[in-house]
């Protein structure tokens, strides 16, 4: 637990273990934790993967995380937001994005860690290289 | 005046490159400096309409002027977190 | 990660760890898992709590927690839910429940992990005192 | 016949244990063997109104009829969780 303001918003291309921000959201005052794992899938709408690369505008990636953070502060209020994004290579059930959410309530560290998730996919220069199985190889250019 | 051009994914594949070095007249806009590209790089004209286009790592609008020294980047539709929805 | 469906419902008075159910809820068509971790906090509207007491019916808790479980299967046919609630005495920031929600897609698993604490808090035979720091203890009692 | 009564959180207050044994008449329903506790723990009647009663492990009607050795609960509002909302 950390008393500061510290917040994390990084691109790595460690292994990410899935208690990894835990720690730099929670504070004394907060009663919620809310975490998302974005995890590697062994298929696309049934097509096998083998595995993901993934490529980042880093300096940019890093500044879009925190622009998050800072719609969640305006929107909720919340300040304690934390949130790591994988790039190089990706094995099935990896972690490629963590972001943890932390409040006094419920209802809030929800809605922002949601919300967290879905603008880190509209604006952060992320992007993922499927690996088929049939031996394949094709960026995911599309907006989800 | 001289920019530097960054491209990733699929933009990169069609440069051939990360990384690449323009010579543009004064008060270029990104959208011509872009259109510039696809003519030297004709694989980019694919992205013409998906494309975002970021100076200096703030996302920008195709009527933005160029100034020398300034980093524009290619950014094909992003695809970070996790898979679709 | 496992290959099973094996299913965590459990009450405890260990520590619960933040990872602890992650590897329990991932499987490799996963690419999102939610995870809810409720914290003691330091007060209750305004006023400073030292620690809580919580108590249960352990052999009914573990039953109702099981039935949300299936609920979340049938309303979003998700499998793998696992949730784990600590009991006796803990501190400040310490985890009193965690849930954690895998599924393919997480818009899913969002709505699973928000209603699994919403019944958790409504049917699951749990109380918790609240040890005041001013010397006062007393039974919190109210819907919620 | 005779049931088991648990009794938790503020209810195990009120009656000063966490289970008691209790003679009932054949056909007693669940709300009556509560009211037959209030009387016997007037402490108890404070949690007539918000008590749910479980009997053998599932929540129960008050109009339920209670069978030899069942275990009846008095189940106060319960907390659980983290903090409200």
């Amino acid at each position: 637990m950390k008393d500061g303001n510290e917040r994390v918003y990084k691109i790595t291309t460690d292994r990410i273990e899935p208690d990894a921000l835990f720690g730099w959201s929670l504070k004394p005052h907060h009663g919620a934790v809310v975490t998302f794992a974005g995890t590697v899938r062994d298929n696309t709408d049934g097509r096998r993967t083998l595995r993901l690369e993934y490529e980042t505008y880093a300096e940019m990636a890093e500044a879009k995380m925190r622009e998050v953070g800072v719609e969640i502060r305006d929107k909720w209020g919340i300040e304690d937001v934390a949130m790591i994004h994988r790039v190089g290579t990706l094995e099935i059930g990896e972690i490629s994005i963590l972001i943890s959410v932390a409040a006094p309530h419920r209802k809030n560290a929800f809605e922002a860690c949601s919300y967290a998730i879905d603008r880190v996919k509209q604006i952060v220069p992320v992007w993922k290289k499927e690996i088929w199985a049939d031996g394949k190889r094709e960026w995911v250019e599309r907006q989800s | 005046m001289r920019i530097i051009v960054k491209c990733f994914a699929g933009c990169k594949d069609a440069v051939g490159a990360t990384s690449v070095s323009v010579e543009l007249p004064a008060g270029t806009t990104v959208g011509e400096a872009f259109a510039g590209l696809i003519e030297s790089y004709p694989a980019l004209g694919g992205y013409d309409r998906s494309v975002m286009l970021a100076v200096n790592r703030q996302y920008a609008d195709r009527q933005a002027v160029l100034e020398d020294g300034d980093e524009l980047a290619c950014i094909p539709p992003v695809s970070g977190g996790a898979g679709p929805q």
